[in-house]
């Protein structure tokens, strides 16, 4: 891959600033997106993949409680340097995000079709008219029946998974480089969710853009993207192509978060492997490796010094102190296999 | 386990208690004086309410003491607040004043958070009840406040004790609407369910798991109402309908000072302020209780420093 | 044409000369503004007692004979009155082309069923003249036949105050309610325009009114509207009554509150001018309880200190005046005597605690009453109040608004003393507390022996007679102690020229030079 | 244990045509009279054996919570029957309920709003002793330490409030709440949906672990079918208020019968990015209970949908051994 | 939706009645009446009681009661004992100067709650914040009688800018009739303005958190239309509602206001009446108010489906 990448975020910090003091959500991460390619993002609750990507458009509210270090490169120009008018033109045009809710995202006193024509309204120099023939079009896009009569309903009367859909046609509007979807499929029922996948697997395919996918769900990355990153408490701590990932984890958090979830074809009568401990607390951090407390190879160089986030392979970075351990040890049970 | 074990987990288990209870204080101290609001609301009100207390001890004069000589004097060395039409001195009656309609707040929060705290349980919980309470409760809502109020007084009398009835009545249907809305958010909790499925019995669930959990809102909502009460009686008062006189509050102080408005500033002005004063206390405090119950606003941030 | 009033007339009184008037060329035209403080149930005085009424209506009605500024009855509506010698008759000469404000002219039959209708309805009529009636001779004559003699009789008839008797033509008498008169028509030199409720009562000037020839007294001799209108705007707050005559809002304010006066006076266009308003009095009720004992109702009358009750209810020397007799200060030139001086203003405390023993108080609490919508009254009972507790006596302050204290105060479980302000009065029978059906409830033989001789003389000059007597029972029974009398301040711009006081603003003959 | 064996035994719990509709009310209210009616559970048999696992499984709305509930009396069912032993849970009164009650259990989805945030945790679990009048106070701490002990709490925790504790320690809270009464059937609605993943592994352990040591009876209700098909002995899949297949958990995973089932089976993610399958992905949205189709409930969105679908409900058979199923596809050859 | 608004007049029944009942009662059990008040100061017992009889003051509570909502109940809301007009008539007379006066206050609030409430939620935790929120508490602290005798003394006495009492009714002149009415509406505005103040910056931000406000940034709409299109409208619903319950107090403060300056409205009918008491008025007018502020709150109602769409559909 000799292109530049579309979009590329270099060691991004984000700080909040809460009655508890500065607490540092995102904590130095790195990664790109190119043209075409959909990156999945998964973690717990509360790693910090919503802030990431909110970081991204700069959604998060910058006059107070804010503050960004780092770089978010897209298309070269650094859009943390750029003015709040530079960044509304990008915003919806260029990148444009779903949420995970689809219910509380979309404004509930106006029309889903005059919604989906704001976006194109705002950037496009197009008519009220010619803006809502278009949000038509969209909706039939994304296969909600009857669109002509859709448009004009508001967000409540609409199906869980119509919603998602009218979020995502919204989204789509002014066909943007990269697409940000935060759990755009939590809140839906497996059915629902299979159909929400398969439509925006389909529009990566038509439309060749970017999408970073973010999610908790490791079925759903396994389905859909070709690259991972997962993330634990801020940082980044492996990223790499979906099947090495998923075949070699090289971090003990990824590899517990594999084995813990229930696989349809695993054997029921075996106990489910188990992360011990919980997630600590922003305000908490442990010193050495975030993951040292919960994790079976900790040492004690691991409680004290911080590992660097290194790429072991060609595309597969992981941030531990035992990753070549652990590269082995999953080898040796390939072979055992 | 043999007794002596169970004696030392028991003599354990007091003193893990203690600590998480020194713990708990500690950071609700922390919490709690964090709450500028409600420190200012709460120092504001400790020091007149203590002025209540105390000040009747403190002030020279009698309150009912007439020097008919001495009327309207302006604040000076012997008056420190000055005298009022009938040569009384100002600071005695205020100071006495401040018990009579601290008095009043007090009690017609108390009379309404109790009443309103049972109609809205109840009525929150069975529906049946619902319907009979709460058009009661709407209709006196519907009837402006200070009209029952007057209405009241004028039928029972005027006695401080049935002012106090009087208020106490116009404010319960408020107590009683907010103490009902939050049964039944509450109600539809899953706790609730959980107990009902344990088998609790309706007494069981409205008071000890209902009740405590309407306790936070009931609180805010009494402060709001022990201010305006006091609002209200001195209106009562200025409208001839309060604390019957010579009795002193300080709403009827300012209904006599009215009537010497260009004679006699500080009559109006003292009293004033200090009603001014308590409300605000008050409503601080009722505020930051809020900010302290609701979670939301807690996470009050502060500004980014500039770098 | 001189008001031919043998009999009623006061020593030292002559007959009213004709004196041409003498007022100079003032300006006429513009408006009056009153900011008066309550409004009236009514204009038509015969259904109601009300002052209000009355300041107001007689602008609008006139009555057949009326008094002057010393309580002497002049001739009104009507031209010349005659007494029969056994004081039972009273035959009225009425005055021709006088015309109701509707144009129709005043004849016997208004008269006649005007006064036959005060005398049924209204207190004052149904009080002394219970059993007369009025009958028409001619069209300009009517005859009063009273049941017996009574010397009082001229006198009420001339009373300007509340319940006074208005002439009103027949046809709206035949069709009034027991609420009262569905229009108000009447002769006087202003008429009835219109009423907004609780805002105002507009009255404009009568043009075809037929003033007397005689200087005006009092409310007697000429009436002349000098403005075009008038404007009763009802501002019940005191505060606001100032503080709108201080921005020029009103031209008048009726009764503005003692202590605002300093705030007027140092103003340069206003001034403040004093009338005497009544007496302030406490009621003890003697059907019951402590007070039924006439020990204790010496007692208190030996022990308060009327001077300083005085000054908290008047607040300065000037609005108040200490005065024994029963009746008003200004009215000593008719009606005084030396009786009960030295029993008047004791401020004895002692003396009040020994009668108290003899009366036997123990230390029971007693209940004083009144009313805050009056503030010479409440402001006095609180003064009253701290007195009785250096007598030794405990006591409770109860203060109502005025309907209520008007209703429990015929209760006589209710309370013990009353502090009351009354009226000015044209004549000592008709004081209130004469009346064994008024609060207080006096029931004296001895009195009742006394007012059968004031009434039963032949007419009020020999009836004067009686009345050191009166003033002796007065002293030794106690129906009420007497504080004080009062006067009330009502202040104006000074462009309002000419304004006089009897029983209420006279507006007449008042101009205002805007 | 067999399956067999446990054929032959009475059931532990019984529930025969178990129908909860809920009354839709017009904007009149009362007054109005009722519109319609959400058939929120229709028609619902199942057997429940000392011992087993039953999941069941369902998209959102399906009427699982309500089913649990129903059973447990939280809402009055408008028909059907319950046997609990001998005694139909329907139509005990007050006292007798109460007594059952202290036999059945439930466990809730959402760890937040599922404990009082007013009450300190001891109290909490105290509590359900305290209604059942067992022990005296010392008994009842104790028993309740133990309790905490077992699903992995501390002792300090016993004074702590629920908002000091992380979702899945609020979980195993709710646990011990069910289990320190001695319960024989425990009822789980969605007990790990709020979860992390990595936490809920620890609970799904945890209710494995507690099932051996008590021999536990579980209803688990869930719509994470990995979840189910592990924790499970035996596995209902509702559609729409109805069980439309009942089967033991292997037989379902191999051989799914209703085309609903395969769908939502094929519609899982798999986390293994080898092994892309064919997702059957269904037309449509889910239909309001409200009204719901005629004929098979499923028709509306079943690609394999016949005239017959739209006419006629399929009743229940059983297709194989102990695997029931409601499709015409399997009545009609 | 028209079935939503038969059902919301239908639950005023019972309000209406209750209201009603309560009314009467207190009304009648409190001492003193019209009749002693007509006849005036120096009136006896004796007279007072004839014409307790002539007005039917003398017959039992309940057929008194029953007389009295059957004539309502036939649209007549009865005589005044006091005045020359039927209840009805009063009323209607007395509305004008309240209608006016809350009006203008209603505006005056408004106009100054509304942007203040916003900028404080924008500048969250700014000075500009606290200062706002500190009058509002102020604003809520301060009696309106104070406030009322605090501005007749500042404006109307020292400065003379404005008169310090009275009523002009609109047909003189427009500048006339507002003139007598701004310190009114302001004293009587100010609470009304602090609790909108309040309600404006609690709503403003509770909406700004929403998930459909950052949706909307991320559509890259522009901060003035981010603010007024979508977040005002939402934001909107409860200062409505703040609104319609104010109104209650706006009759309850115009009792006061009323008196003190001197304004011939519905607040001073009220008092007057009970000072009288005329019956009949006071038990019409407190029915009549009671009515509006119900009228009102359903117009609020109604107004909330304008505003929002979701209440359009049928509530469940
Ligand atoms: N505005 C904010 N102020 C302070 N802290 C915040 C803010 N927004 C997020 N955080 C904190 O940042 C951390 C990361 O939050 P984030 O929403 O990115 O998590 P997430 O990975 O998206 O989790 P989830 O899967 O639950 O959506 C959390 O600990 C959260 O508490
Ligand atoms: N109290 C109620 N009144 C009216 N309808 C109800 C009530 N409770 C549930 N319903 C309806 O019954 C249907 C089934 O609800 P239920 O909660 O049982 O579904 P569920 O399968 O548990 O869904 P989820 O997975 O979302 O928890 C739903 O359509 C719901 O709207
Ligand atoms: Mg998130
Ligand atoms: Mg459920």
């Amino acid at each position: 891959m000799t292109k530049p990448p579309l979009l590329e975020v270099n060691e991004l910090k984000v700080h909040f600033y809460t009655e508890r003091g500065r607490i540092t959500a995102v904590d130095g991460i790195s990664f790109h997106v190119h043209a075409g390619e959909i990156v999945g993002v998964v973690g717990e609750s509360g790693c910090g993949k919503s802030v990431t990507s909110q970081a991204i458009l700069r959604l998060l509210d910058e006059k107070d409680t804010v503050e960004y270090d780092g770089k978010i490169l897209f298309e070269g120009t650094d859009l943390l340097q750029l003015p709040e008018a530079g960044m509304q033109k990008i915003r919806g045009n260029e990148i444009s995000m779903i949420f995970q809710d689809p219910l509380s995202s979309l404004n509930p006193v106006f029309s889903i079709g005059s919604q989906i024509a704001e976006s194109l309204m705002l950037h496009q120099q197009i008519s009220k008219k010619a803006a809502f023939e278009k949000a038509v079009e969209l909706l039939r896009m994304t296969g909600i029946p009857a669109p002509e009569k859709r448009v004009h309903e508001y967000p409540h009367q609409l199906s869980g998974g119509m919603r998602q859909r009218a979020m995502i046609a919204m989204t789509l509007a002014c066909q943007p480089k990269l697409l940000i979807a935060d759990e755009p499929t939590t809140a839906l029922d497996v059915t629902i969710q299979a159909q929400i996948l398969d439509l925006m697997l389909e529009l990566n395919r038509e439309q060749g853009m970017g999408m970073i996918f973010i999610t908790h769900d490791l079925g759903v990355v396994a389905e859909l993207c070709s690259r991972v990153v997962v993330m634990y408490l801020g940082q980044i701590v492996e990223e790499a192509d979906v099947d090495t990932l998923f075949a070699q984890p090289r971090h003990p958090y990824t590899k517990g978060l594999m084995k813990s979830i229930p696989q349809m074809d695993s054997d029921r009568s075996q106990k489910l492997h188990v992360i011990e401990g919980m997630v600590p607390t922003l305000d908490n951090i442990p010193a050495g490796c975030r993951f040292a407390p919960r994790c079976p190879y900790a040492d004690s160089m691991c409680h004290e010094r911080p590992p660097a986030y290194e790429e072991h392979a060609a595309g597969h970075k992981v941030r531990c102190w035992h990753a070549e351990k652990i590269a082995q040890e999953e080898e040796e049970r390939s072979y055992v296999s | 386990m043999d007794a002596l074990g169970s004696n030392a987990k028991r003599l354990e288990l007091s003193q893990v208690k203690q600590t998480l209870k020194k713990e708990q204080r500690r950071l609700q101290q922390r919490r709690f004086l964090s709450n500028t609001l409600m420190l200012t609301g709460n120092i504001i009100i400790v020091l007149i309410t203590a002025f209540a207390l105390v000040g009747p001890y403190l002030v020279s004069y009698d309150p009912y003491e007439m020097d008919p000589v001495k009327r309207l004097q302006p604040p000076g060395a012997e008056h420190l607040l000055g005298t009022d039409n009938f040569g009384r001195d100002l600071l005695t009656r205020i100071v006495y004043g401040a018990r009579v309609s601290i008095g009043v707040g007090f009690s017609v929060a108390l009379i309404s958070a109790a009443a309103g705290m049972v109609i809205g349980l109840y009525s929150g919980y069975y529906r049946a009840l619902d319907q009979v309470l709460m058009r009661i409760c709407d209709g006196l809502m519907a009837i402006p406040g200070i009209l029952l109020a007057i209405a009241l007084v004028a039928a029972l009398g005027p006695m401080t004790e049935n002012v106090i009835i009087a208020l106490g009545i116009v404010f319960i249907p408020y107590v009683a609407r907010i103490v009902r809305s939050a049964t039944l958010v509450v109600r539809e909790e899953t706790y609730i369910e959980a107990m009902k499925a344990q088998g609790a019995s309706a007494t069981r669930i409205i008071w000890m798991h209902i009740a405590p959990n309407t306790l936070s809102p009931l609180v805010v909502q009494a402060t709001f109402i022990f201010a305006d009460a006091i609002i209200t009686e001195a209106a009562l008062s200025f409208l001839g309908a309060g604390v019957p006189t010579p009795d002193p509050s300080w709403g009827n102080i300012l209904y006599d000072g009215k009537l010497v408005i260009f004679k006699a500033w500080w009559m109006t002005v003292f009293p004033g302020i200090l009603i001014i004063l308590t409300v605000m206390g008050l409503n601080f405090a009722g505020d930051g209780i809020r900010d302290m119950v609701d979670p939301h606003s807690s996470l009050s941030f502060k500004r980014k420093k500039k770098k | 044409q001189t008001g031919q009033n043998e009999g009623a007339q006061p020593p030292g009184q002559g007959q009213t000369q004709p004196e041409p008037a003498k007022e100079p060329q003032a300006v006429s035209g513009g408006e009056l503004k009153i900011a008066y403080q309550a409004q009236p149930p009514t204009l038509d005085p015969h259904v109601t007692t009300s002052q209000a009424s009355a300041t107001i209506g007689r602008n609008v009605f006139e009555t057949l004979v009326t008094s002057d500024s010393k309580y002497h009855v002049q001739p009104m509506l009507a031209e010349s009155w005659e007494q029969s010698e056994d004081g039972t008759t009273i035959t009225f000469r009425l005055r021709q082309g006088v015309r109701f404000h509707n144009g129709k002219e005043m004849t016997a039959d208004d008269v006649a069923a005007s006064m036959n209708r005060w005398i049924q309805i209204s207190s004052a009529g149904k009080d002394h003249f219970t059993g007369a009636v009025f009958e028409v001779k001619d069209a300009q004559t009517a005859v009063l036949t009273l049941k017996q003699p009574t010397a009082t009789a001229m006198a009420i008839l001339a009373y300007g105050g509340g319940n006074y008797p208005a002439i009103m033509p027949k046809e709206l008498i035949d069709q009034a309610d027991p609420k009262g008169v569905k229009e108000y028509v009447g002769t006087g030199p202003f008429q009835f325009k219109e009423w907004k409720q609780d805002q105002q009562i507009h009255l404009t000037k009568y043009a075809d009114y037929q003033a007397r020839s005689e200087a005006a007294d009092g409310l007697a001799g000429k009436r002349e509207a000098r403005v075009d209108d008038i404007y009763f705007i009802f501002t019940p707050d005191s505060s606001t009554q100032v503080a709108g005559l201080l921005s020029g809002e009103f031209d008048i304010a009726a009764d503005v509150s003692y202590d605002s006066v300093q705030q007027l006076e140092s103003n340069p266009e206003i001034k403040v001018d004093v009338a005497p308003t009544g007496m302030l009095n406490l009621y003890f009720n003697k059907k019951k309880g402590l007070f039924a004992n006439e020990k204790a109702r010496q007692a208190i009358a030996a022990g308060i200190d009327a001077e300083s009750i005085l000054i908290a209810a008047y607040t300065q020397e000037k609005y108040y005046e200490l005065n024994h007799n029963m009746m008003m200060y200004y009215q000593i030139g008719q009606w005084s005597s030396e009786n009960g001086r030295e029993s008047y203003n004791q401020n004895n405390p002692e003396k009040a605690k020994q009668l108290l023993g003899e009366a036997g108080y123990k230390g029971e609490e007693v209940v004083i009453m009144t009313s805050r919508d009056y503030e010479d009254m409440y402001n006095g009972a609180v003064a009253f109040q701290q007195q009785l507790k250096n007598l030794g006596v405990k006591s409770k302050l109860e203060v109502y608004d005025w309907p209520t204290f008007t209703e429990l105060r015929n209760d006589e479980s209710k309370f013990d003393i009353l502090v009351i302000t009354n009226t000015p009065k044209p004549e000592p029978s008709s004081l209130a507390f004469m009346r064994k059906d008024f609060p207080g409830w006096t029931d004296s033989p001895e009195l009742d022996e006394l007012l059968v001789k004031f009434r039963g003389a032949p007419n009020l000059e020999k009836a004067m007679s009686v009345y050191d007597d009166i003033q002796k029972w007065f002293y030794e029974y106690v129906p009420v102690v007497k504080i004080g009398d009062g006067n009330s301040i009502s202040s104006s711009q000074k462009s309002v020229e000419g304004m006089t006081w009897l029983d209420g603003l006279i507006l007449w003959n008042v101009s205002n030079a805007k | 244990m067999s399956h067999e064996a446990m054929e032959s035994r009475k059931p532990l719990l019984d529930v025969r045509g178990l129908k909860k509709y809920f009354p839709v009310k017009g904007p009149l209210g009362p007054l109005g009279g009722v519109k319609s009616y959400v058939k929120a559970v229709n028609d619902v048999s199942f057997q429940l054996h000392a011992g087993e696992t039953l999941g069941i499984v369902g998209e959102s709305g399906c009427g699982k919570s309500t089913m649990g509930r129903t059973i447990l009396r939280l809402t009055d069912p408008t028909a059907g029957q319950a046997f609990y032993g001998d005694e139909d849970i329907f139509q005990l009164s007050g006292k007798e309920l109460q007594k059952i009650r202290r036999d059945m259990q439930m466990v809730f989805q959402d760890p937040f709003s599922s404990l009082n945030p007013r009450k300190r945790i001891g109290q909490i679990l105290e509590e359900p002793l305290a209604i059942h009048s067992i022990g005296d106070t010392k008994e009842r701490t104790e028993r309740v330490m133990e309790m905490m002990h077992k699903v992995g709490l501390q002792v300090d925790h016993y004074f702590r409030y629920p908002h000091e504790f992380s979702g899945g320690q609020r979980q195993r809270i709710g646990l011990a709440r069910a289990l320190v009464v001695n319960p024989q059937i425990v009822i789980s609605d969605e007990p790990v949906s709020a979860l992390d993943v990595s936490i809920q592994s620890q609970i799904i352990n945890l209710l494995q672990e507690l099932q051996a040591e008590y021999r536990l009876t579980y209803l688990f209700i869930a719509h994470d079918i990995s979840v189910v098909r592990h924790i499970s002995d035996r596995i209902g899949v509702m559609y729409l208020g109805q069980m439309v297949e009942q089967a033991p958990t292997e037989s379902l995973f191999a051989n799914p019968l209703h085309p609903y089932t395969q769908a939502l089976l094929s519609a899982v993610p798999i986390p293994n990015p080898q092994r892309k399958k064919e997702q059957i992905i269904l037309r449509g949205e889910i239909p309001s209970p409200m009204n719901p189709p005629s004929g098979c409930i499923f028709h509306t969105r079943c690609p394999h949908a016949m005239d017959v679908c739209k006419q006629e409900a399929p009743s229940q058979i059983e297709a194989a051994s102990r695997h029931m199923v409601s499709c015409h596809l399997y009545t009609k050859p | 939706m028209n079935l939503y608004l038969v059902k919301r007049i239908l639950a005023l029944i019972p309000v209406l009645f209750v209201v009603s009942v309560v009314i009467f009662l207190i009304i009648h059990i409190t001492p003193g009446d019209p009749a002693s008040v007509i006849l005036g100061e120096s009136a006896t017992a004796q007279d007072v009681e004839a014409l307790r009889q002539q007005l039917g003051l003398d017959l039992p509570m309940y057929q008194q009661y029953m007389n009295w909502i059957l004539d309502v109940l036939r649209g007549d809301l009865g005589e005044s004992y006091f005045m020359k007009e039927s209840v009805s008539e009063a009323i209607f007379s007395h509305l004008q100067p309240t209608l006016s006066l809350a009006i203008l206050a209603q505006i005056i609030a408004l106009l100054i709650a509304i942007p203040l409430g916003i900028t404080a939620a924008l500048r969250r935790g700014t000075a500009a914040d606290q200062t706002v929120m500190g009058f509002s508490l102020l604003g809520m602290a301060i009696p309106s009688f104070l406030l009322a005798l605090f501005l007749i003394l500042l404006v109307g006495v020292k400065l003379q800018w404005l008169p310090v009492a009275g009523y002009k009714p609109l047909e003189a002149g427009l500048w006339t009739h507002l003139k007598y009415l701004i310190l009114p509406a302001v004293s009587l505005g100010a609470i009304q303005s602090a609790l909108i103040t309040r309600m404006t910056r609690s709503s403003m931000l509770e909406v700004l958190n929403m998930n459909y406000m950052k949706a909307a940034r991320s559509k890259g709409v522009k901060d003035r239309q981010l603010i007024y299109k979508h977040a005002l409208r939402n934001a909107f619903l409860p200062i409505l509602t703040v609104i319609g319950q104010t109104f209650g107090g706006l009759v309850t403060g115009a009792v006061v206001t009323e008196t003190i300056f001197n304004i011939p409205g519905i607040g001073q009918l009220i008092i007057n009446s009970v000072e009288r008491r005329d019956y009949e008025v006071i038990q019409g007018v407190v029915l009549f108010v009671t009515c509006a502020y119900v009228f009102i709150n359903l117009i609020v109602d109604i107004l909330y489906g304008v505003i929002d769409p979701r209440v359009r559909l049928e509530r469940k």
